[in-house]
């Protein structure tokens, strides 16, 4: 075991898979020389030269559409996209084309490519900069889209994206990457589709990704002093979802909350609570909650921006509020 | 009019003309069918432009890779793939090349280096050129052939993939089908540099020209040209044909925004009527490789038709097929 | 009153504006001369002129962006977007400006602009030409979404759309131009936000929009032979969402389908079913279900592509497996 | 290094100075700010540009338009905006010319006719062009000045912007400030037909021009041309200015790719110093001057990091206020 960043576990991640397979490479803007916006590929482009550790100009949709054709003429690309916010730009190649060119092709096509990118809010970065999409790549067949919580999870999903024959997104929580973790010195990995509890309990189940399962996790532990056991289930990946460890938790707790750091109306949230009551009607004991974020642009100004997020204390609320507890 | 046929002999004349005929009646016939219901969605023919795929295609080496946009009949025939194939997919069928899954705008045959017919304009572009990339990244030597409308070069996507291939020098033919119209707006309403094309490509320093899209033998020459220096390692090349569709944008289109006496000029221009006069002059193809030729087209476009009647629907599990790859 | 198509509904509600207000203006690839991919516009270019009838380039996303200037700009541009699958090509104008110029101006910006686009499929037009992105834009505070599912609807809506001050998205599905309707000759509207009850009933509710409302009101009419009642909640806009007309009769009928056509996994229905659920959980009988688009990308074929759709038979199934009705 | 004071009196040269100071002095004031934690996010530093802003933006009308990105403090004083409502705003305070929900990088005065600071590369292009539009729909006569960065010309939505400006003529003033990086990428790794972007223009058929962006009066007298060519109502201008930051890309980046050779030769040419010297030379700017004008200027900066620190922060209810117009 070693104890790591969540950032140098992605490092990592794209270290071996350079160093093991020819056919991988890396694209984005500025992951070179500037060694990237939140410097995950330091010494990269030294130690492996500027064809496969390429930077390219300011063109998301056509750095997009590039590793696609990459990807189908049999190489696995690896693109940074600087923020999620930034994928807006490449929506077309991204849905249009990298999730459904093996569809219409009948499986003809294959497009082995990873879309790294740092995603969420919380850093005064304001309205354009602070926004989460993954919800929206996660409603389209075709693609898969992966949220990792920390380094652990970060090293063993990454080794899976990349060893993935489809189209992944691979969302880096910008406010995780200095959170530290063990991560074994063997190799593991970690399957796409396989959520994980990260607390056990019995009296609420809370489902998170990405930087809320650290919230949910701190009102979990603030619960547990009011005598309130709570399951942590870390979903890790949103497509392909793993329903079985949701059910499976909440027909233990029979009650449920979902938070989200994005928008509460039509988050991804939704998806889980409609699964919920759909698979586990009669096992739960009130309503599957949602705390997600305040519907309005995120705000600059630091107090307006803290009061859009899902905090501990909205959870414990709504805890209360909804379940008595 | 009179066209060249340089470096062409007998054999490669009638070989290239049949390209032609089988096109334009591989997709007469279409028309037909769609008219009958049989063939569904969006049909967009190629009929008038024969001569670029023709003329384009068959120089291309069987390792390079061609990515094209909707209107693909033509491209996807002059690749070789099996008209049974084309039309199976067009009528939806199994025996489709692409499974039926993918219509007439979305033609795939992989193991031809056919990447397939996109359906958003300018998609391609950037397809294309990670094609080309990935050709780069492991030292080969193949070249990607991109085929796009005059509509394509207004969406940023053509910039920004024409702007990548030219940074990192890699081996795409952007060969731009200027049939003048990208729907009913003609190329002088939709670009502000107005309808030469081709000079767009100086701003990325790549080399272009500009060409005849009626001539069969331009388009070969001119195509062999731009390949070998692709292939050489330089970079793109830019080609524009000046075509023109006979037909409406699709078969929804009863093209009212063209003048009759435009379209009458350019039919004028056939180019299978055009190269059949040189090539007869020139004692390339006499009268009887017409009468064969034409014979041989009928067999096969309607042996496609049968083969595509005759096929099966894909079964309902293909429905959850190739969503994902193992 | 008079029976026109919603094709005409749109076309009258344009005109109307375009009659009234100077600062109104249309934008599009090939609406004029061509007089639109769905023939909506046409005669509009004799009729207003190529300045008003604006026939633009094939550049989805500098033609949002202009329409978003010029209604920065004091005007009131309509924009047609030919099919909702193009506006992947300008999220980035939509989401990143529309939506949020006012908020990060602090109300110094305003944006009354009207995106029309063509929504839907169930026409063998294929996997890139069949979608509904919808429910993505109603999950962005700033943006407003509307899609009429008759020409009463169609004609009143739109007029609200264009005299409202903010960016709203007006989706018309492709299957539904041809359908007709009554219409009054005086002038009314529809306010956004307000759902339309298009069938009243009392054991089960179907919430739909769009084409589906016409599928939902097919199995209504299927199971009221039955002898099952059911009532169809129209939803005609998913942003503002009218909760309080759904609550209403979910607490009512004690049981809810909510259909959409679009993929299933992560629709705009997850919204709608958690609002069920959160709203009135001890009035239902049962889960909330979901009839939605299957997970795949849509396919060409005729019979696949049939397949995929939500249809008045597997509303019935639902119903009949979920509710035993 | 002696630069044109042409058309130029003392008045006018002091007053520019004194721009180019206060925007100097309120960055450097701003800087310190961000390392105090007062300032958050993200803050990019226009140190080393000061002579684009204060010699572009002064010629504009009143009633003409201001689109820029995010690096928009120089834009945004050079315009006018009130230092204490821009500091205000870096700092997140209601007071703020944003309300504080804004950032540095959403500045805001739509009175002054300042349209926005962008913070996506290149997606302000399209809306200059919008808001020429609607000047052009209503038949009026004010410009639009759009300010972007290199790297933004790499973007889709600059050509689609430029394409649609050029083909509907209007009045855009498209300024590029080139400072030779998108972050850490240096123009010439980035755009394939190299490091003179004013050229891109021409593919558009917009008259474009090439500028020495650390010469204020060369700034000036060819914005005044410009502008007056744009207000003419031909149709869009491009203006390139050729200019340096001093600093990072923001203050999170060390500026590592970069050597320090490069930078001291820019430094160099610093704006201020260089003109300071040739007004000084040429009689325009008298020692007094320049030590009044600092002093207003620290006055100036002082009282706007003053009035930011002792406004409130914006109230809980106003998170929910301007999402949408009523
Ligand atoms: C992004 C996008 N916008 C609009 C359309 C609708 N559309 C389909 S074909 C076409 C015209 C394209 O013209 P051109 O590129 O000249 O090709 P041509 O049809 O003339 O071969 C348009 C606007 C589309 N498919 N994709
Ligand atoms: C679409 C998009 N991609 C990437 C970024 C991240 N980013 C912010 S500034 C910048 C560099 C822009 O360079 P340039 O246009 O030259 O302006 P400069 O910073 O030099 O003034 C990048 C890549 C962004 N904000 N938007
Ligand atoms: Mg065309
Ligand atoms: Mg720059």
């Amino acid at each position: 075991m070693t104890e790591i960043t969540l950032r140098d576990a992605v490092s990592k991640g794209l270290r071996e898979a350079l160093d093991r397979d020819d056919s991988v490479f890396l694209m984005g803007e500025d992951i070179g020389a500037y060694a990237g916006a939140y410097v995950v590929t330091k010494g990269f482009f030294d130690e492996y030269g500027p064809e496969r550790i390429r930077d390219t100009p300011i063109s998301e949709s056509g750095v997009v559409g590039a590793a696609i054709g990459a990807a189908m003429g049999g190489m696995r690309p690896i693109v940074e996209i600087m923020t999620v916010n930034f994928m807006l730009l490449a929506m077309d190649q991204i849905v249009n084309h990298a999730a459904k060119l093996r569809y219409m092709s009948n499986g003809q096509i294959t497009i082995p490519m990873v879309i790294r990118t740092v995603t969420g809010g919380g850093a005064s970065l304001g309205a354009t900069h602070s926004q989460m999409f993954e919800g929206w790549f996660a409603s389209v067949p075709g693609l898969k889209v992966v949220l990792p919580s920390d380094p652990y999870d970060a090293l063993g999903l990454l080794r899976s994206c990349i060893s993935d024959n489809n189209p992944v997104i691979f969302s880096e929580h910008a406010l995780l990457y200095n959170i530290t973790g063990d991560v074994p010195d063997e190799e593991y990995t970690i399957p796409l589709g396989k959520a994980s509890v990260k607390r056990e309990g019995a009296d609420v189940t809370i489902i998170a990704y990405s930087r809320m399962v650290h919230v949910a996790l701190e009102a979990a532990g603030a619960l547990s002093t009011k005598g309130v056991s709570v399951e942590v289930v870390d979903l890790r990946t949103l497509r392909p979802l793993d329903v079985d460890t949701i059910i499976e938790s909440v027909k233990k707790t029979g009650r449920a909350v979902v938070v989200e750091e994005t928008w509460k109306t039509g988050g991804f949230a939704g998806e889980i609570v409609s699964t919920i009551q759909e698979r586990s009607f009669d096992y739960l004991d009130g309503p599957v909650l949602r705390v997600g974020g305040i519907d309005v642009p995120t705000p600059y100004s630091e107090d307006l921006e803290a009061a859009v997020m899902p905090t501990p204390e909205r959870i414990i609320d709504a805890i209360d509020n909804g379940f008595g507890l | 009019m009179s066209l060249s046929t340089k470096n062409m002999d007998a054999e490669l004349a009638a070989k290239l003309f049949e390209l032609m005929c089988l096109i334009r009646r591989f997709e007469e016939e279409s028309a037909r069918l769609y008219m009958l219901g049989k063939i569904k969605g969006f049909l967009h023919l190629y009929i008038g432009e024969e001569a670029v795929a023709a003329g384009a295609i068959p120089p291309l080496r069987e390792d390079d890779y061609i990515v094209t946009h909707y209107r693909d009949h033509g491209h996807a025939l002059a690749r070789g793939l099996k008209p049974n194939a084309i039309m199976a997919e067009l009528m939806g069928k199994e025996t489709g090349c692409s499974g039926g899954k993918g219509g007439s705008m979305h033609l795939f045959d992989t193991e031809k280096g056919f990447m397939g017919g996109y359906a958003i304009v300018g998609g391609q572009l950037p397809i294309a050129t990670g094609l080309a990339l990935a050709i780069k990244q492991r030292g080969q030597d193949q070249v990607v052939a991109c085929f796009f409308g005059d509509g394509a070069v207004n969406e940023g996507e053509f910039h920004e993939a024409l702007n990548l291939a030219a940074l990192w020098k890699l081996p795409v033919l952007f060969f731009l089908e200027n049939n003048l119209y990208g729907m009913g707006t003609h190329v002088e309403r939709s670009r502000a540099g107005g309808k030469d094309i081709f000079d767009a490509a100086s701003a990325y320093k790549i080399p272009a020209k500009q060409i005849n899209g009626m001539d069969l033998s331009e388009v070969r020459e001119t195509t062999i040209d731009a390949l070998n220096r692709v292939r050489s390692g330089d970079g793109p090349v830019f080609l524009e044909a000046i075509c023109y569709r006979f037909r409406g944008h699709s078969m929804a289109d009863p093209s009212a925004y063209r003048k009759s006496t435009e379209v009458d000029e350019w039919r004028d221009k056939d180019p299978l009527e055009s190269f059949k006069q040189t090539a007869s002059q020139q004692g390339l193809l006499s009268a009887e490789d017409v009468l064969r030729i034409s014979d041989s087209v009928e067999k096969t476009v309607k042996e496609a038709i049968l083969f595509g009647e005759e096929s099966a629907r894909p079964p309902a599990e293909s429905l959850y097929e190739h969503v994902y790859a193992e």
